[in-house]
């Protein structure tokens, strides 16, 4: 092989603190080197030239460089040699970047780390072999993975552009959190207005099936032929004849059921239609609460039923859904703020979260959109906003900002004034973070136009008096105490991941960060890809976002979906296993080990053999370690080239 | 000149370690349970009580050897070529091998003939021969695995030695036997001996005495080949065996090897290392073809070679010193005495049978 | 290239491409700094870190080898790491049978998005290498072993 | 002898079904024994068990797979046959066990060095005491002190599952105090000194692969990564690095199936007590997955296998 | 010490001047040693071989497949099978390997003048078949009639396919070629080299046949040679092994005392009956 060793300096990033032209002085020195250099910036389009340019004029047929870490751009010069004529996978990277020039000071053992780590990329691309990709039929539907926003938003765009849709939803509508919200800002526009359409486009749209009130079971199969088991929860209700009439609510003698859509300010009938928007509109008992099923008596709704649609005795069901890639925008959860103690940890009923003041904000909540103290129903005066609970708090392990709070209190303090126009809202905050178009006037505003009371600080305790609620902080700006006596105060409760998350993950075989986000490809490069080929991300999942990005989010998933789809094939990693005839004895240890089921004992003249089925082979080399006389080995990761890597760098 | 001395058994230990100065000892010496050939250090000792374990061919063959070691070094403008120099490694330095036993002294002469032949000389074994003095000592007796008597040699005998101890009471006739055995002799300050060498005669025509009657297995390699075409045989002859090669890396007369590079980044060695015919793997080829696919086929072949074709090619020669090694050493205790013998009397009835067709 | 005379100790990484490699990438992007004796071999998967790698590397002179992955769960490939687990931890006591000090061979699990964690990990692990120094080598001119002798085979009665 | 008669009698009644019986039969001298492959009636005269019969014949079945196979089994032997059939390396019913009850393995190595390698003519056994005649001398030796180091941890002396059993059972006529073994040795070590044991003792290893090749679970054989380029894990020099290395290859291989036959053991014809290796390896795989390899048939071998919690595994600090 | 023998081990280091690509599976190698006196002063004969080393991988045994009529370098055809033929063909022109030759023995090709010639070539099989052809055309009046029959798996399987045309063109012999799986453009035979060459049906009159290829090719192409009438004698096919030193002793190549890199590899059938049947 003749190989080209390209050590970038990526301006001085790199250079900074290596000693690029001695590594590729010493790369010179490796067997097999025919050509070494340094360059300033490798992946730009001179750097790139460079690289083609030594291929065609020194004949190399394989190149190394040295640069950033591969998942930066490893893809990107596959291309560059394969412009060159070159066959992709005679390629390999030295990370002399992320692993070595931005994490060591001392130049000299730097430049050393460096040259061992172009060392082991140059034994290694000695051993690759040319590899080809085979191609696989794909199954052109796609799963979005919760109906919130942006999953409504992923689902119709897929949908619009022909794409079968499969829309899975934990609850029994979809509309997540946006559903909840009265108004949204800055533009203080109802939300159920704008979402309240988009929602009945799902549920019209001849190319999304909807799947409500169910959960994702397991997840197998690969990019463009996942088979995905859904979990559909009985409701009790035969949702096929249905009609969402309601009347079976108005009956229902049990009124004890968790309104978790009313963000539990008060409780609600045991058989239910979250509100009057839901979609799919259709009833649904709680077990917990429902007299028949926990007591065995009652049946008041099944009586009233005009279509008898109520089914005590449904089950459980799991349905396989056959789809080519995933989309996850399961979304977030709310912040437990009983966890602070000095807010009175739950115990007072006129300590609420933002999401539950939100309810009584909207016409269609528990309150009818009356604002009124939960304790007594009288109307507040003095209203105190608590911002940051459950955020940039390393105490409860959320050091993060989530985001949205800032801008959704300074609606909370508008829409409060419109709702009592001799109210006064006070905000205690840390900072206020209001990037975004129109979102820093729309602070102003509420402060300005709508009076609320800004004061920058913590608040220490909150305390009861006489039926109101002594607030206790300081004004860090002013540097002096500060009290305040509320009817009601409002916690800006953060953003968290969406409970279950991490076990979400682990079907979808993604990764997700310590809070439970899901990860992105790259975070600034790849949004909404995962490092798992056929699942991206969409919304909150992945992070704290307002409503624009989440939205913007779901486009961007549908679109990478679309572009996904736009091949009638897609080409397999061939980086997978393989085995040597000659050498396996077929135990079958390989294929009782593989996590894919990737392997098949076969005949080959009359003795058995492990075979890989190439395209659902993932490339993991759990086989490899299995095979005790490496009859398997996996394509670019062999042991030969690994031993390569470990005899370079111990070479006793 | 005298050739003959008296040593002292308590001043053999300082004797090597003096001659250690000039040569490489090598002697048997006590390795866990085993008696191994390694290089004489007195703390190691010195063990010529028993056969040792391993034979002594490592001093002329030893276990890995390096053939060449190469070093590459490349142009300075792009592309770079490299270049290759290899450097020969030949063994430099007088060897003596002390306490050998006949038969391992004999088989000197048996790779004599392979080695240092009339159209090839290895220049690695042919340097280590010509710088190697071999002080053998005999036998006193004969155990359960020996039967060197019938192979063509015996307890005493002094085939490919150059100096031959014969135990006496508290000590042993050392009598050179070549050039380099009196040279070795010459300069020693152990007592002249010519008188005991009729004793010593006489202890070594006892010793004789001793070894019972047998079959010979000399003389038998044309009527082994009729056995060739009997694979089933071999196959039942080697039912019991598990292939590995504790047998033939034993055996002071094996001198089967593999050659190998074993590259060390830019620089490396072609190494050459005992090999076993025992394993499949010794004939494999790349495309998978294995001419000696069962361990039937290769039975056939070790004792084919041993009792047959070597002895077509060298005189009548076995290419066996009856040590008895592959005997008392193998896992399965295959008896190779008994399938020689076997081997006989199945190609004896063989030709019978042929001459009544 | 050796390592550093005198600055730097031998140390093997065997990194998942997944999580750790990505982890290492998090703490490099962070500039959190680190000891520079690690090398990183980068392989898809701890399911296919084979022990026998670990093994060579100590008897080809490594001083430490550390292994991370994705956390138990979060495999990319479902359950490479559980594999791992299992074959890392056979292989601690291997190399304590073998001889190799079994603290010069590390494994754990950090994530895509650990980076402190991972500098935390390598800054640890090397302090402990440089602690207990060099590994044994080879003598070169190995003893004579204990004789069974020495175990005593008495005569009966 | 009655058991002898009765295993012939038994055998002799099954052998029309089977295409070969494998059993024991004496080697080259009074203590040595060959495995003896019975096809014929004739072949039952020369068939012996007692305590110097020791090759752990299960070691052929993988390759006599297909054929109808008698198998002659003790105690520990029948560890391996239930790893190779968990293994689906052989079929049960191709297989017919002759079961008899140990009394005791002998290492011969040991008897040859107490005798200082004197030539035996002659070896009686006695309730636990080995005489051992070398021409005019007699040695009585304790035969506890004599046993195979796999007999200080036997568990066992009947096969746990069998065909037909020789009724007259006789457990390990060894008594008393047991002398100590290799395995207490290495356990006995520290880090360093295990370190020059192993590179003591594998200067003179001479790569034969008996140890291999005796050994039942090793079933790669003739496509062994030791002498394989494709890959190359060990390279071909006479140093107790590569011989080492081969061990290490050996004892992952079969960490979790090895049932300590101690077939490698016996084999080396060099003596080098790569049991204990093993012995030590399980004894540490037991306490983490509190498995023994051979014992049931229907678990999965450790390392084949996984929980998502793992009990006995904590996560350490890399501190 | 008196002076030392040459270093059988040792080889010659030569320099790729050419590399072209056969077949899929096969290349051809053309070298010239880098000492300029060993290489002016090289000879062999057709049918003796070479051992080829890639420094630092190893050494294989090939057949030198030029003719020893023409000297500016040495040919080998290598079909990638195993570690050392796969890193032979990453080589180019001006890399450097390791050569031993010539090594073993020659075809007859003494005894064969005046006689007509039977070629039968199985696959890389053609590579020794090739270097005594290509000398009996260079000597052509002193032999009688030339039959070649060559085959291969396919079309594209098929070595040497530039000098195949030629042959196919040449009145002075008969040139047939078959491939086991044909194409729709496959203008020859198809079907296995035995059955053919009995389709053929040369005459062992006065005749020798000379076959090389794949053991189980051979096997059943000495068969159809009986049948057709040749001799034990009128039959010579080289063998190959795996081989290591190349002189004789390391002793994997023998079959019976007969060492193939050594006494072989060109043997008639009568000399092989000789020997115990370990092809």
């Amino acid at each position: 092989m003749n190989i080209g060793v390209f050590v970038c300096h990526c301006g001085s990033n790199i250079a900074g603190t290596v000693d690029t032209e001695q590594v590729a002085q010493a790369a010179r020195s490796f067997p097999e080197v025919a050509f070494a250099t340094d360059t300033m910036y490798a992946c730009s389009e001179p750097g790139q030239a460079g690289i083609i340019d030594a291929i065609r004029e020194y004949g190399l047929d394989g190149v190394v460089v040295a640069s950033c870490t591969p998942r930066m751009h490893e893809a990107t010069f596959r291309k560059t040699i394969g412009r060159a004529g070159l066959n992709t996978y005679l390629f390999e990277m030295a990370n002399i970047r992320e692993h070595v020039s931005w994490i060591g000071k001392d130049k000299e053992a730097n430049t050393n780390k460096a040259i061992d780590l172009v060392q082991i990329a140059v034994e290694k691309l000695r051993r690759n072999t040319a590899l080809f990709s085979s191609e696989f039929e794909i199954n052109k539907r796609v799963m979005v993975i919760g109906g919130g926003v942006a999953g409504i938003q992923a689902a119709l765009d897929c949908a619009d552009g022909g794409l079968e849709v499969v829309l899975v939803e934990r609850e029994s509508t979809i509309g997540g959190k946006m559903a909840k919200l009265d108004k949204t800002f800055p533009t203080v526009d109802c939300s159920s207005c704008i979402l309240g359409p988009r929602m009945v486009d799902i549920a019209q749209h001849p190319n999304i099936t909807l799947h409500a009130m169910a959960e994702v079971e397991s997840v197998d199969g690969f990019v463009g032929n996942f088979d995905v088991k859904v979990r559909k929860k009985a409701t009790y209700v035969d949702w096929e004849a249905c009609t969402g009439c309601g009347q079976c609510m108005e009956k229902c003698p049990s009124r004890k059921a968790e309104d978790r859509f009313n963000e539990h300010v008060g409780t609600t009938t045991a058989i239910n239609i979250p509100f009057p928007q839901a979609i799919p509109k259709k009833a649904v008992i709680d077990p917990g609460a429902c007299i028949m099923l926990t007591k065995g008596k009652c049946g008041a709704c099944a009586k009233l039923c005009p279509t008898q649609a109520i089914r005590f005795e449904q089950e459980d069901t799991v349905v396989q859904e056959q789809v080519g890639a995933i989309i996850a925008a399961t979304g977030y959860d709310l912040f437990d703020f009983t966890l602070y103690g000095e807010y009175g940890g739950g115990r007072y009923p006129d300590v609420v979260t933002s999401m539950q003041y939100e309810r009584m904000l909207s016409a269609s909540g528990p309150t009818g959109g009356h604002l009124v103290r939960p304790s007594d129903g009288k109307e507040p005066k003095d209203i105190v906003f608590i911002q940051c609970v459950g955020s940039r708090d390393h105490s409860v392990n959320r050091p993060y900002c989530s985001g949205f709070c800032c801008m959704y209190t300074a609606k909370q303090t508008i829409l409060t004034k419109d709702h009592i126009p001799d109210s006064q809202s006070y905000v205690f905050y840390m900072d206020i973070r209001s990037p975004g178009k129109l979102y820093d006037e729309f602070t102003r505003r509420a402060m300005e136009e709508y009076g609320a009371k800004y004061i920058r600080g913590r608040v220490s305790t909150i305390q009861p008096r006489n039926g109101r609620y002594v607030v206790k902080g300081a004004d860090t700006l002013m540097g002096s105490p500060v009290e305040i006596e509320a009817d009601l105060v409002v916690l800006a409760v953060g953003a968290e991941a969406s409970r279950g998350a991490g076990a979400l993950a682990e079907k979808l075989r993604i990764s997700y960060d310590g809070y439970g986000f899901f990860m992105e490809g790259h975070p600034k490069l790849k949004p909404v890809e995962t490092n798992t080929a056929g699942v991206y991300l969409a919304g909150s999942c992945q992070g704290p976002k307002d409503i624009p990005s989440s939205v913007a989010q779901g486009s961007a998933a549908a679109s990478k979906v679309q572009a996904l789809f736009s091949r009638d094939k897609l080409a397999s990693d061939p980086q997978v296993s393989s085995v040597a005839l000659q050498r396996c004895v077929g135990c079958a240890k390989c294929a009782s080990t593989c996590p894919f089921g990737a392997i098949e004992m076969t005949e080959f003249r009359g003795m058995p053999k492990a075979s890989v089925v190439e395209t659902v082979c993932q490339g993991c080399g759990v086989c490899a370690v299995t095979c005790p006389q490496g009859a398997i080995q996996l394509q670019h990761f062999t042991d030969n080239q690994i031993l390569a890597e470990v005899n370079a760098l111990c070479p006793y | 000149m005298s050739t003959a001395r008296f040593l002292k058994a308590r001043d053999i230990a300082p004797w090597l370690e003096e001659l250690g100065r000039e040569y490489t000892v090598l002697a048997p010496t006590r390795h866990g349970d085993t008696v191994v050939f390694r290089e004489f250090e007195p703390e190691r000792g010195i063990e010529l009580d028993r056969l040792s374990t391993t034979p002594a061919k490592k001093a002329l063959l030893p276990p890995c050897e390096t053939l060449f070691e190469y070093a590459t070094t490349k142009t300075d403008t792009p592309p770079y070529r490299t270049s290759i120099e290899l450097r020969p490694t030949l063994p430099e330095g007088k060897i003596l091998l002390f306490g050998t036993r006949p038969c391992d002294a004999r088989a000197m002469q048996i790779f004599d003939r392979v080695y240092d032949g009339e159209q090839v000389k290895d220049p690695y074994y042919t340097a280590r021969r010509n710088a190697a003095t071999i002080v053998t000592l005999a036998c006193s007796g004969q155990a359960g695995t020996c039967f060197c008597d019938r192979v063509g040699g015996s307890p005493v005998d002094a085939t490919g030695s150059d100096v031959l101890l014969t135990p006496l009471k508290a000590g042993y006739v050392a009598e050179a036997l070549t050039e380099k055995g009196m040279e070795l002799m010459r300069d020693t300050a152990f007592m002249k001996a010519d008188g005991l060498r009729q004793e010593a005669l006489n202890v070594r025509n006892r010793i004789l005495e001793e070894v019972p009657e047998r079959t010979s297995f000399l003389d038998m390699e044309r009527n082994l080949l009729s056995l060739f075409g009997d694979l089933g045989f071999w196959d039942k002859t080697a039912e019991s065996c598990l292939s590995c090669g504790a047998c033939t890396y034993l055996c002071p007369t094996c001198y089967c090897f593999n050659i190998t590079d074993e590259p060390h980044g830019d620089s490396g060695k072609r190494i050459r290392t005992w090999d076993n015919c025992m394993s499949s793997q010794f004939t494999l080829e790349g495309s998978g073809h294995n001419p000696r696919p069962t361990k039937a086929h290769r039975m056939r072949n070790r004792i084919g070679h041993k009792f047959s074709y070597y002895p077509q090619l060298h005189d009548k020669t076995l290419a066996c010193v009856g040590c008895g090694r592959c005997i008392s050493n193998c896992p399965v205790s295959f008896d190779i005495r008994n399938a020689v013998a076997c081997a006989i009397q199945h190609a004896a009835a063989n030709a019978q049978e042929h001459a009544h067709d | 290239m050796p390592v550093l005379e005198g600055k730097e100790l031998r140390i093997v990484g065997f990194l998942c491409n997944w999580c750790s490699y990505g982890g290492a990438d998090t703490a490099g992007v962070g500039r959190f700094a680190q000891p520079t004796d690690l090398r990183i071999i980068k392989l898809p998967c701890t399911g296919r870190v084979n022990p026998l790698f670990v093994v060579r590397a100590f008897l080809n002179g490594a001083d430490g080898v550390l292994v991370s992955g994705c956390h138990p769960g979060d495999c990319h490939y479902t359950a490479g790491n559980f594999y791992a687990r299992r074959r890392l931890e056979i292989l601690r006591e291997l190399l304590d049978v073998m001889g190799i000090q079994q603290e010069r061979f590390h494994y754990t699990w950090v994530s895509a998005s650990e980076g402190q964690k991972w500098k935390q990990v390598v800054s640890d692990f090397t302090a402990r290498i440089h602690d207990l120094g060099p590994a044994a080598a080879f003598s070169g001119c190995p003893a004579v072993p204990i004789d069974m002798d020495e175990t005593g085979i008495k005569a009966a009665g | 002898m009655a058991h002898t008669q009765e295993l012939r009698t038994l055998i002799a009644r099954e052998l029309p079904n089977l295409d070969l019986v494998l059993a024991w039969t004496g080697g080259f001298d009074p203590l040595s024994s060959t495995p003896l492959f019975i096809t014929t009636e004739a072949d039952l005269d020369r068939l012996a068990v007692g305590p110097m019969h020791v090759q752990n014949l299960a070691a052929y079945l993988p390759s006599l797979k297909g054929r109808k196979v008698g198998i002659v089994t003790r105690g520990c032997d029948s560890r391996t046959i239930t790893e190779l059939l968990q293994e689906n390396l052989i079929n049960r019913d191709e297989v017919v066990i002759f079961g008899i009850g140990c009394t005791g393995a002998v290492n011969i190595r040991k008897v040859r060095t107490a005798v200082n390698g004197a030539p035996v003519t002659d070896v009686e056994i006695g309730d636990d005491v080995l005489t051992v005649t070398t021409g005019e001398e007699t040695h009585a030796l304790r035969l506890q002190d004599v046993l195979m180091d796999k007999c200080y941890t036997c568990a066992g002396q009947a096969p746990r599952m069998h065909d037909h059993m020789v009724s007259e059972r006789s457990g390990c006529l060894a008594t008393g105090e047991t002398p100590p073994s290799s395995l207490d040795l290495l356990e006995g070590m520290d880090a360093r000194e295990r370190f020059a044991f192993w590179e003591g003792h594998m200067d003179r290893c001479i790569r034969c692969y008996a140890c291999r090749n005796a050994c039942p679970l090793c079933v790669c054989k003739d496509s062994c990564v030791a002498q394989s380029r494709d890959p190359h894990w060990v390279d071909q020099s006479d140093t107790p690095r590569e011989k080492l290395m081969f061990q290490a290859i050996h004892a992952l291989h079969t960490a979790g199936r090895c049932t300590e036959c101690g077939e490698c053991e016996r084999a080396c014809p060099m003596g080098i007590p790569i049991l204990a290796m093993k012995q030590a390896l399980n004894r540490r795989i037991k306490h983490l997955f509190d498995y023994e390899a051979g014992m049931d048939q229907e678990s999965t071998p450790p390392l084949f296998m996984f929980r998502q919690q793992e009990e006995t595994i904590k996560e350490r600090d890399a501190r | 010490m008196t002076s030392n023998p040459p270093n059988v081990y040792l080889p010659d280091m030569a320099t790729i001047q050419e590399v072209i690509q056969e077949t899929p599976a096969i290349k051809t190698f053309r070298v010239t040693l880098n000492n300029a006196d060993r290489m002016q002063a090289f000879s062999f004969e057709p049918g003796q071989v070479g051992q080829l080393s890639v420094i630092g991988v190893g050494e294989s045994t090939f057949v030198i497949n030029s003719p020893p009529t023409r000297k500016e370098y040495l040919q080998f055809s290598v079909m990638k099978v195993g570690e050392l033929t796969s890193r032979l063909h990453t080589l180019k022109a001006g890399d450097q390997i390791g050569v031993r030759a010539p090594l073993g023995n020659a075809f007859p090709y003494d005894s064969m003048r005046g006689r007509d010639i039977v070629f039968v070539g199985g696959g890389i099989g053609m590579a020794p078949l090739r270097t005594l052809l290509l000398y009996m055309l260079d000597n052509r009046a002193e032999y009688g009639k030339i039959t070649l029959l060559y085959g291969a798996r396919s079309p594209h399987d098929m070595a040497f396919s530039y000098e195949v045309e030629e042959w196919l063109q040449r009145d002075d012999m008969h040139t047939v070629l078959t491939v086991d799986n044909g194409t729709p453009e496959w203008q020859h035979k198809v079907g296995l080299i035995p059955n053919i060459l009995k389709e053929i049906g040369p005459s062992p009159e006065n005749a020798v046949a000379v076959t090389c290829g794949p053991p189980i090719m051979i096997k059943f192409t000495v068969q159809a040679l009986q049948e057709l009438g040749f001799g034990d004698e009128q039959i010579v096919t080289t063998l190959e092994k795996r081989m290591k030193c190349g002189v004789g002793i390391c002793g994997r190549c023998n079959i019976g005392s007969s060492y193939v890199c050594k006494d072989g590899p060109v043997y008639t059938l009568a000399q092989l009956k000789e020997l115990p049947g370990e092809m």
